[in-house]
């Protein structure tokens, strides 16, 4: 572990066991789908067999005549209030322009279905069963068309258009030419012609990746009641309870007062339950019933109608002079948006080059719509598409310039005070660290055993702040009660107690956090972009500092000396001048009701200070030349977290985006027919890694201290999936001495790629 | 004066250049200005009085939640970025 | 046709019957009939085994398994694992291990390992992983899965 | 699901009489585990509106392993039965190779290689290694019992030659000759719970350097398991050694008529046939020199 932190901490670095641990393995947790109340109906929903098709009519009445049908909607039980743009979180703080019809209709069609498996109606019954029944019974006539499946085909001339309305934006400029291009930005550093004049070597490579899903074991789910008073309440699993009751109320056009969301545990988002499905349609089916509605996804439904991130076409040309500085660097980047606009080309354009010091460089991004599931948000979104490319393209440039691949990327690594492609400059970033880290790694160190491949990369993810809330009320025994409202799909709710209880000098045992609802808390914005530890952890840590601040003037006035006479170290409130007052912070919690009243902290921010994440790999590989199988032989993981919380389930964050990474690299895939639909939609053809397909996966956490942040915290989700595709690549690659071009690595790729 | 960073798909709005120094205390005001010397900016970046949605700002390198009432010095340099979420 | 079937099964040492139509999966009537939401569902189709429970002695899918087919049958679900307030070593060794994340899949590990466990008391990180194959974490990369459950080895051969 | 209408049969008779008044809308299940994820899915292959479990029925639960006689495997035998039957891992350890990795563990405590067989999945895993077995599938029906080799079972992807009054009652596999050996490789991208790519099961003897009989199938490289006549044609009466393995291979290779899909092109599946092929052949004949 490298450490450039020494400050010595009670609690955090250590490995407390996690507050909701007892009810995880016990199976007493209640998660979305094991939700129940009295009187619950069933919802289903029908889905397109067409990836591109209109909606000539909808009839619903068999299903609705069929015994125990209680309700049937379509998009035509939408609110009818809307035109054209409305602002809706996204849920990482970020507004994203999103036009209403468009969200409504990605959750229940309109005149249009834009892929195979988008949702066209709903069912509410007495059981899942009948209401899978009454789905059979919805005639649904479609004009079928032609489907647009690729990036190329998307872009060519003459393609079918997806929405006959969109025409690209270019920084908040319409072209106004209707195409299936809805997005095109740029970036640019000095001169990129210049550039290349002044290198010695140049590689130039186009390289693709495929749409893959995130894979939680968890569908998404959601139960909705329309009570009688008017308000709605909705239990589900999200990454955002507020991102929830947002949405809701901008689909359903009612006031965020009249929602109420209450967050049950999740299991498994990484981005993709972020946005909502099944919610709205939930809403309407206890509109029109006045019973609670539950809809749970089958598995199938998840890949095909939720929304699994981007494949991509990406064009990287490098140059360099001979003692591998580098001295251009172009980016062309199209990436799948899906039905609707929205891929993360522009996260991706802005890391591609973000862990290198580049004089001139210029990125092109372009994000494309196409007929499959729209994308979401996935783990660093866009940010391993760009990595595969780059990170190969350098291992390129290496092997052209014999230098060792991490001697190449220290010597234009990025470092405090670089200014990247897209313009900012950073602050203190430890991408050093993490390749001298890997440099210095026995694995790194380790002769290659014969036969096998060994590859490297690293990854970069910006991380992000916004709004988080905390409240915390001091029990009588000294014990506090902690409520947030980040949702806790790792862990989380133990690493932000463990920042009040280390503010307060109290053992995190007595510390319990709740995740509570909409109603109990302060806005908070999703658990996602690696900021729940990093903002919640802030909140908490200001929160306990409200409430050190209130016992210090309470022991005052107990005591009836200043306060600024006093401090509290170690849980203990002390005089600096009398060495006879002090008094435990239990103690004093115990007099709280005589000397004035409970005390309570409590904090709302939206930190700056956000401090971005690298992270890298060291890959063995070994390829059975006969199938052309690939096999993970040893695999690290080194991140800069900035300072590792709980550093269990920072190892664990980091070994999980490695193991997705894995799998994205080697058979992930969303493999569609020519006719757009999805051959592969259930967990025995989408082959995510089991147990037996990786070995253990080493860790290196390295802790560059955030300066923004008061324990130096970064944020540790995300970073970690960016480098495995390129670093499985290049040890792919250094195993048979091809290039691979393009994802999955399946074995028969793999086996072609030397023809 | 702080100073803003055009992207190159705004620069034909300022004959090409690539940086811009521009008066104010806030965003607001910069951007007020900005469109005073060169029409056309507030209608890319604005909308409803606030940054448009598909847009971010930075201020000294990192993004700001505040958008146009976050303040800026005279040494401040902002860019103007496509809005990014994360997973 | 709607008429439903009697099952009478002992789940978790305790006698429990329940109605349910021949379409139901064991998995379906744990959860929406007895009310036993410890076991998860993840695939519906036997690849994931959030829904694993050990039915007369074996480890089975419980989504791949009828209602109907349980009567007579002794079932043991995650419920049935502590031993009252006092966590199975594995359960323990889940936590200390930090060998969850989400926890979804969690319930399905531990009545898969414990089953392991029951049988090979000693097993090898093959074994472990071998036995483990057919229940998928997406959370942890499962390094800290296969060490919880050598941990868990560990202590119960001390302890025995 | 559907509804669908459940019957619990003791005896072969009474599974009979079931099939048989159900006008070709029963289904036998042993495990379910193929069946019930086809009721769910609405296969159109699979249209029951009974299902009949078999799986209490005594003749159905025979697993009977002797030198003299041979293995005898009923039709509802779970995998983990038989990969941890000591005389079968014994008198048939190529059986153990497809008991052991049809599904996980989960789906080994009960899915059966009747199950196997009678589903007629191009891809399933026992098929080939019952071919190479000289399997003998026995098939009770109103009109009594009849025997069929196990390659005559399938007819296309989820068809048999089994009619729908009719049960598979067990799968029977005659004591080898002398020098035996046995093998099934199936090629997977993971390493577990998969469908094959390719599967290949073979078997040959050997006597004084020569193979004096074979079986090779494959599995995933047509609209049902193969056997691979051509592959046994090289062999027999040729010296063993790489020539007559490759000759095998290559036949394999030609004798595939796969499809492209997710699981593999049809041109990298001919070519996992000469590879696995040649593999198996070389694991077979190591058995063989075992003894086993």
């Amino acid at each position: 572990m490298t450490s450039s932190d020494s400050t010595d901490y009670k609690v955090l670095g250590t490995r407390p066991i996690r507050h909701d641990g007892a009810d995880k393995v016990t199976g007493r947790a209640i998660y979305g789908p094991d939700f129940d109340t009295a009187g619950l109906l069933h919802g289903k929903i029908l889905r397109s067999p067409h990836a591109h098709a209109r909606i000539i009519s909808i009839d619903t009445s068999e299903a609705e005549a069929l015994d125990g049908v209680m309700a049937v909607v379509t998009g035509a039980d939408w609110p009818n209030n809307s035109n054209g743009t409305s602002m809706v979180e996204d849920g990482t703080g970020t507004e994203i322009e999103s036009n209403s019809n468009w969200l409504r209709e990605n959750l229940l069609a309109g005149d249009k279905v834009l892929y195979a498996g988008h949702a066209i109606a709903g069912v509410a019954a007495a059981s899942p069963h009948v209401a899978e029944e009454a789905l059979a019974l919805i005639e649904v006539k479609y004009e079928v068309l032609e489907p647009v499946l690729t990036i190329q085909e998307a872009m060519a001339k003459n393609a079918p258009i997806l929405h006959e309305g969109l025409t690209t934006q270019e920084l908040g400029e319409d072209s106004g030419v209707v195409s299936n291009t809805a997005d095109h930005f740029q970036h640019t550093k000095g001169n990129i012609e210049k550039g290349f004049e002044a290198a010695d070597v140049v590689v130039e490579r186009e390289y693709n990746t495929v749409m893959v899903h995130q894979g939680y074991i968890e569908p998404h789910n959601g139960t909705a009641l329309w009570n009688t008073d008017g308000r709605l309440h909705v239990w589900c699993s999200t990454q955002g309870s507020f991102v929830v009751r947002d949405s809701l109320s901008d689909l359903l056009d009612i006031p965020v007062s009249q929602i109420r969301v209450t967050p049950t545990e999740i299991g498994g988002g990484f981005g993709g339950k972020i946005p909502i499905y099944v919610e709205p349609v939930a809403a309407l089916l206890s509109k029109k019933t006045g019973s609670p509605v539950k809809i749970v996804m089958s598995r199938k439904e998840v890949f095909e109608g939720s929304g699994p991130t981007a494949g991509s076409n990406i064009k990287i040309k490098l140059g360099a002079k001979s003692d591998g500085t580098i001295t251009a660097a172009h980016a062309w980047m199209a990436m799948e948006a899906g039905g609707y606009p929205g891929s993360p080309v522009g996260a991706a354009a802005q890391c591609v080059f973000a862990a290198y010091d580049i004089e001139n460089a210029l990125v092109d991004g372009y994000d494309v719509v196409v007929n499959k599931p729209k994308t979401a948000p996935y783990r660093a979104p866009g940010a391993p598409n760009a990595a595969f490319g780059m990170e190969q393209a350098m291992n390129e440039l290496a092997e052209m310039l014999q230098m060792d691949p991490i001697d190449l990327r220290l010597k234009n690594v990025a470092t405090e005070g670089t200014r990247r492609v897209d313009g900012p400059t950073f602050r203190r970033i430890g991408a050093k660290e993490v390749l001298e880290t890997m440099r210095d790694h026995p694995h790194y160190q380790a002769a290659k055993t014969e036969g096998h491949g060994r590859g490297i990369a690293i990854g970069f993810w910006f991380n992000i702040g916004f709004d988080s809330a905390c409240n915390i009320a001091v029990n009588s025994d000294g014990s506090i009660n902690l409520t947030e409202g980040s949702t806790d799909i790792g862990g989380s709710r133990t690493s932000i107690a463990m920042h009040a209880a280390e503010v307060l000098g109290i053992p995190v045992e007595d510390v319990r956090p709740s995740v509570v609802d909409t109603d109990t808390i302060g806005f908070t914005a999703v658990t996602g972009g690696s900021r729940t530890t990093f903002a919640t952890g802030w909140a908490a840590y200001e929160a306990a500092q409200d409430v050190k601040k209130q016992s210090i003037e309470r022991a005052a006035s107990i005591w009836d000396v200043d306060s600024d006479t006093l401090n509290m170290e170690d849980g203990v409130i002390k005089s600096k001048t009398d060495s006879e007052l002090k008094m435990t912070f239990k103690e004093l919690a115990s007099q709280m009701s005589d000397t004035g009243g409970g005390i309570t902290g409590r904090a709302s921010v939206n930190p700056k200070g956000v401090g971005g994440s690298f992270a890298g790999n060291m890959v063995d590989v070994s390829v059975d030349d006969e199938t052309g199988k690939v096999t993970i032989e040893r695999f690290t993981c080194v991140q800069d977290v900035g300072k590792a919380i709980h550093p269990s389930y920072v190892e664990g964050q980091m070994q999980g985006g490695s193991a997705q990474g894995i799998g994205w690299a080697l058979n992930e895939e969303y493999f569609m027919n020519d006719q757009g639909n999805m051959a592969n939609s259930s967990l025995l053809d989408y082959r995510m890694p089991t147990s037996l397909d990786l070995p253990m996966i080493d860790t290196a956490i390295v802790e560059v201290a955030n300066p923004g942040h008061p324990f130096g915290v970064r944020g540790v989700g995300e970073a970690n999936i960016v480098p495995p595709t390129p670093a499985i690549a290049n040890a792919v690659s250094d195993a048979t001495g091809n290039i691979m071009t393009q994802l999955p690595l399946t074995p028969g790729a793999v086996l072609d790629s030397g023809k | 004066m702080p100073i803003i960073f055009v992207p190159s798909l705004m620069q034909k709005l300022c004959n090409g250049e690539q940086k811009l120094l521009i008066e104010g205390t806030n965003l607001r005001q910069v951007i007020d200005n900005l469109d005073l010397q060169y029409t056309g900016f507030k209608d890319r970046l604005v909308e409803d009085g606030k940054i448009k949605p598909n847009i971010s700002v930075a201020v000294d390198g990192e993004i700001t939640p505040l958008g146009m009432i976050q303040k800026v010095d005279t040494n401040s340099e902002i860019h103007f970025l496509p809005a990014i979420s994360g997973g | 046709m709607t008429t439903k079937t009697h099952v009478q099964t002992t789940i978790n040492g305790e006698p429990v019957d329940f109605l349910c139509e021949p379409r139901q999966s064991l998995l379906e009537c744990l959860r929406d009939v007895v009310g036993l939401t410890g076991t998860k569902e993840g695939c519906n189709d036997g690849n994931c085994g959030a829904c694993t429970v050990k039915l007369d002695g074996r480890i089975v899918t419980s989504c791949l398994v009828l209602g109907v087919e349980a009567q007579g049958a002794d079932i043991e679900t995650i419920e049935g694992v502590a031993e009252g307030t006092n966590l199975h070593p594995l359960q323990l060794a889940f936590l200390e291990n930090a060998a969850l994340q989400c926890g979804i899949c969690t319930p399905g590990f531990i009545v898969s390992a414990k089953s392991l466990l029951d049988q090979n008391p000693n097993p090898t990180e093959h074994e472990i992983r071998f036995w483990l194959a057919n229940n998928l974490c997406r959370c942890t990369g499962y390094d800290k899965i296969v060490r919880a459950v050598q941990d868990a080895a560990k202590k119960m051969q001390e302890a025995s | 699901m559907k509804w669908i209408d459940y019957e619990n049969a003791k005896t072969v008779d009474e599974a009979i009489k079931i099939l048989s008044q159900s006008g070709g809308k029963a289904r036998p299940m042993a495990g379910g585990t193929d069946l019930i994820v086809q009721l769910r899915n609405k296969d159109p292959r699979t249209d029951a509106d009974v299902v009949v479990d078999i799986k209490d029925i005594p003749d159905l639960n025979v697993l009977q392993c002797d030198p003299k006689t041979g293995l005898t495997i009923g039709a509802a035998v779970p995998l983990y039965k038989i990969y941890n039957d000591d005389n079968v891992k014994k008198y048939f350890p190529a059986i153990i190779d497809s008991a052991s990795l049809i599904g996980g563990v989960l789906i080994q405590g009960r899915a059966s290689f009747g199950g196997n067989l009678c589903n007629a999945a191009p891809s399933g895993d026992a098929i080939p290694n019952l071919i190479a077995h000289n399997g003998i599938a026995t098939i009770a029906g109103p009109n009594g019992t009849r025997d069929v080799p196990v390659e005559d079972i399938c007819t296309g992807p989820r068809q048999t030659s089994i009619g729908n009054d009719e049960l598979l009652i067990s799968i029977n596999l005659p004591v080898p000759a002398a020098g035996f050996g046995a093998s099934y490789i199936r090629f997977t991208p993971r390493n577990e719970m998969d469908i094959a790519v390719v599967g290949a099961g073979v078997s040959v003897n050997i006597s004084e350097g020569k193979f004096t009989a074979a079986r090779v199938s494959l599995a995933s490289v047509a609209p049902t398991p193969i056997y691979v006549e051509n592959a046994v044609n090289a062999l027999v009466g040729e010296t063993v050694g790489d020539a007559a393995i490759q000759r095998a291979a290559n036949a394999a290779r030609e004798a595939a008529k796969p499809i492209s899909d997710m699981r593999g092109t049809a041109e990298y599946r001919k070519h996992l046939c000469e590879v696995l092929t040649r593999r198996a052949l070389n694991a077979a004949i190591e058995r063989a020199k075992e003894g086993k």
